[in-house]
């Protein structure tokens, strides 16, 4: 029998090994897994995230607990692929032209994917095709990101060439990056750190 | 008898270094006087063909802004700092061009107002603009070349670099607080990579009025801060990382660079301590650029205090490289003025910059004169660059918990277990360079580091 | 017997005042540790209903992320000062309700961090926005009325204000370097409006926890000290007119103002000599607000350590204040840790920031802590305001000469005869005031300054 | 016989009562007013103009040469308007609304009247309709003034207003006003100081 609190405190803390097995157990058990992904994988690390925004734990466990929930996900995805269970949305998420910086990119992606999106890594230094091309294969919402005040001006191009398009949101961030910038340039979203960006994709969604 | 070139704690000072640097318009650095280094950079503009003028003009006008504010203050000295832009690395032309505008300003400035001036210059790294980066062949590296080997003929005083030779995997190692990685970055491929870049820019500089100065592990150890100030990760680990970064810092006086270290090398106390090379350094005064627990401590023992980066907008005031260049000059004045009272008096200013920082973060414990001279007397010793940076994590993780046991420095209650999880990691990392090596190929992915490029 | 309260040049320094201020949440002035202040004010946008929401954000944000980084720091203390912009003060209102945020911000921080903070508010002298200015009467006046009387129940701590009396004939009187014309600038007219206005103002406070802090002779010398700094008057000049705006800014403290100064009053260290109360300074870290020869002496005898003022700009690290803050929490630690060690470290610290300065301006000469008690002395034996006004210009004239003589201030060769003409304009200043109201009444255009608004 | 190098002495160090006298001598004597004015006596206020800006005089200094040099002009003015002698150009001098700083206003003014042209000062606090009305007045050029940074945007709601209208020209300057920022609002000169302004002055009237 599989323990649905171990999966969850698994995710929290960490541990791979565990999350694994009881993940495992609860599919053998014929368990729900769009109930266990939603109701308890999810949560967990929302859970974590909102300890990171508190100051209770670091970067570094939060990725640990992104990992445990992955060995989870990797069980439960061709299931839930079978049951024609679709992902909460589909997003993508890169640096700007010009920025090679991706730590704060890695943290948005990882901390999407957690929260159950679907995430199209666009790697560093995307030029407004790379996003063009993201909005083909499905991405409905594009994350920018940009550590350099060089580089910020260009997350204006890329939102200028999607202005009007209804079926593309612009969500953004990175250190120089502010929330007067987003309203500035008409992006629909503004994340603070990778946690941040979690809720500001969620406020977007909702308001779509 | 200790291998370091200042062992003794009365001699560790301000201005005061072993080996003082003379460059550029007459200016000593170590010599017995701070100097203020002032570096600015264009506020948001595109450099390209159609910009080039504006880019000009803007710095001209920071150039002349700046020196006439000197003289105003009748500042004795000024280093500037040239820190070029990408574009202007990949084209040296035009970072040459400016080179040249600058030196010629400095010169004129030193007939002029009898002010003693150099200017260093800094192209960027360029080679880490791909994944995985090339550092020993291609465009970015071979305009590099060109760029060292004309600077000196442009009238740079002073050559140095941030340079990023293992930082594509530093980066996760940080955010990972994953040591061994982090000293397979720095101590593996860091310090292979200096030892090729220096030969290069030592050369470069030979025959020549150009000194080779000195780099930063800025990428590395500057990260690890702005991650810790950010709470993303522990200020221990950033502390423990300021440390290991050391004998990466160290390759390029191997090989023959003379200093002042670059300013944003907050492992400059080190550098100092053990190769007796002037050091640049930033604190307070360089809030504009970063936010740091190290704002007065970084001060203690510096030969050039600088801004580390100002772009020219205007403030209140003026443009923002004036108020920078008035507050280094005064940030100076105090120094030197405390200094030519008395050595004495030099080292009491001093451990009261020390004293300011300290207890309060483990990565200004670590800045500390005290425990710099305990832990570069260890690394003195050790065998190896990789040696040294394995030690250096091993000192760094002891003093702190001294420190912390004898309440010479708080940790944060989450801080705490960090010392043990890293001690703990430190186990995994084999004494033999090899063996790390060994360990660490599989888990490098070949599309973020091509570790021939390191010569491994 | 000497009337100063502080005539022992040994008890004259920083952080230490005969007369401390306890404001706020448990924040002590002058009590035995320098206490940052920082001021920050909007960037450029328009202040109306439309974009009140947005100048509500602006301040929320200021206030948010400078007691953050404050508590980051682990400042023990804050001191905000709120500057209302005009519209504010004219309808007060909108002045009051950022003063209520502000205040909230740092009653939250006292609780959440156990920082001793506490809030300056200075509304507008918005009496001079027209000529001639109505000084005892009219919208204006009404309105600041109200602000004074409703500042405490918005949370203020502190009032304070930059009054602006007989400055309508002061801007004139400085271009032409008239010594005559701003001795009755401020020591007729300017002395009569501050106790007119500072009698409201301290009893606006009567009865509440709010406390009369003090004014600023901003406005004169500080307009003479920058028309200084652009070498559009002597510095000889700009020096003497600081000594002779002491009695002004005096009157508030005759009246019942408790300190602590106004930042920009640099006539602060006679304020402190004479009557004992703390006074706020600025200096290097107020760069950003304004340029000034006087970087560090002004923080030798300073219970306050002020940014003077900083728009909520983005620089490469943050938002403007969030640097300043930075900036003088560093600056505040450097000196409390030297007054920690002993006063005997302060008073060394002390004489340091003084000699860093006072040999290279005479406007630093006069700030000089034997100076200022050499000086204060004479100010405190003289029997009205006026005969002080006249002894400060004499004093300040005689001081500088014996000061250049002994090679003590260096001036350049165009300065050195501006003695000689001021010493020869003091002689045309009658002892008597009224005499010198008469010789003045032609002189002055009805349209630009009424006499009557002064009760003269 | 009057003596002209006493007139430019006289000027230069503000000797009043001499130029008034010499001026008188050279009037009486049937000299040629028009030259005098722009032989000697303009000359010798750009004399002293160029060394404030040499830093080797100071403002108070330039304030008595401009008031020696108005002792001399009052005397010739009738004299130069019987002549049918026009001023160089007419222009007007304000501080822009909002802003009641006149210290810098009044050096321009002073200067401007020191180099031969007829000045309408418009005092601080100046709203657009009263740059309007000095332009109806026939000012060709009109110097806005600012000192802070929160006024310093009406310059270029000014500017905005006159925009297309070739008969005017604007010149600002001011402590926060930049060259950048002239060009940026379409100014048509930008004076770093009061003598400054003069050369900038002489720049717009040699292009129009
Ligand atoms: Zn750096
Ligand atoms: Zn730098
Ligand atoms: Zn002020």
């Amino acid at each position: 029998m599989a323990k649905i609190d171990e999966i969850y405190e698994g995710v929290c803390k960490g541990n791979r090994k565990l999350v694994a097995e009881q993940v495992q157990a609860y599919v053998d058990n014929d368990g729900d897994v769009v109930e266990l992904l939603n109701d308890t994988m999810i949560p967990a690390m929302r859970d974590i995230g909102d300890k990171f925004s508190r100051n209770e734990v670091y970067v570094p466990e939060m990725l640990i607990a992104a990992r445990a929930m992955q060995a989870g996900l990797d069980i439960i995805e061709p299931l839930l692929a079978a049951k024609g269970h679709k992902a909460r949305a589909r997003v993508a998420v890169g640096t700007v032209k010009g920025d090679l910086h991706d730590i704060g990119k890695n943290l948005v992606v990882m901390m999407l994917k957690g929260a159950g999106y679907e995430v199209i890594d666009l790697g560093v230094d995307c030029p407004v095709e790379k996003y063009e091309e993201a909005v083909k294969e499905g991405a409905q919402v594009l994350c920018l990101s940009a550590l350099l005040t060089t580089t910020m001006p260009y997350m204006k191009e890329v939102a200028d060439h999607f202005k009007g398009r209804d079926d593309v949101k612009i969500l953004i961030g990175g250190a120089p990056v502010t929330k007067e910038y987003a309203n500035e340039i008409g992006a629909h979203g503004y994340g603070s750190d990778a946690n941040d960006a979690v809720r500001a994709l969620e406020n977007i969604l909702n308001a779509a | 008898m200790s291998k370091l070139a200042i062992s003794n704690i009365n001699d560790f000072i301000y201005g005061q270094s072993p080996q003082p640097v003379t460059c550029g318009n007459g200016l000593v650095i170590g010599g017995g006087r701070v100097v203020p280094e002032l570096n600015f950079t264009l506020p948001s503009m595109d450099i390209n063909e159609q910009t080039w003028p504006a880019v000009r003009a803007e710095y001209e006008d920071m150039i002349k802004s700046v020196v006439q504010r000197a003289a105003e203050l009748e500042a004795p000295d000024l280093l500037v700092e040239f820190e070029t832009l990408p574009p202007m690395t990949i084209r040296p032309d035009w970072g040459l061009e400016i080179t040249r505008l600058l030196a010629d300003a400095l010169k004129t400035a030193a007939d002029k107002h009898g002010m003693r001036t150099a200017l260093r210059c800094t192209p960027n790294d360029t080679r880490e603009f791909e994944r995985p980066p090339l550092m020993r062949q291609g465009a970015y590296w071979d305009a590099m070349q060109d760029f060292f080997a004309r600077a000196d003929e442009a009238g740079a005083d002073l050559l140095s670099i941030e340079s990023t030779g293992g930082k594509e995997l530093c980066d996760d190692a940080l955010v990972n607080a994953d040591l061994r990685a982090v000293i397979f970055a720095l101590g593996v491929l860091g310090c292979r990579d200096m030892k090729f870049l220096w030969a290069h820019m030592v050369r470069a500089c030979e025959g020549k009025r150009m000194r080779p100065a000195g780099d930063t592990a800025c990428g590395f150890a500057n990260t690890a801060m702005v991650l810790a100030e950010k709470k993303m990760i522990p200020r221990v680990f950033a502390a423990v990382v300021r440390v290991v970064s050391v004998p990466r810092s160290l390759v390029a006086f191997e090989a023959g660079a003379v200093g002042p270290s670059k300013d944003c090398a907050y492992e400059g106390p080190y550098l100092k301590a053990i190769k007796g090379v002037p050091i640049s350094m930033e604190g307070k005064s360089a809030a504009c650029a970063h936010l740091s627990p190290v704002g007065n401590i970084s001060q203690a023992v510096c030969d050039c205090w600088s801004n580390e980066s100002v772009q020219n907008v205007q403030l209140l005031s003026g443009k923002a490289p004036v108020v920078s260049v008035e507050q280094l000059i005064y940030d100076c004045r105090l120094m030197n003025v405390a200094s030519a009272s008395a050595d004495e008096d030099a080292r009491r200013l001093r451990d009261w910059l020390a004293a300011s920082d300290a207890t309060l973060d483990p990565q200004a414990y670590v800045l500390c004169p005290e425990v710099v001279l305990r832990i570069a007397e260890q690394l003195a010793d050790a065998a190896t660059p990789y040696a040294q940076t394995r030690r250096a994590a091993a000192c760094a993780i002891e003093e702190i918990r001294q420190g912390y046991e004898d309440g010479k420095v708080q940790l944060s209650e989450r801080e705490v277990p960090w010392l043990d999880i890293m001690e703990m990691a430190l186990e995994d990392v084999p004494e033999d360079e090899n063996a790390l090596i060994e360990v660490m190929r599989p888990e490098v992915n070949p599309k973020i580091c091509d570790l021939r490029e390191y010569g491994v």
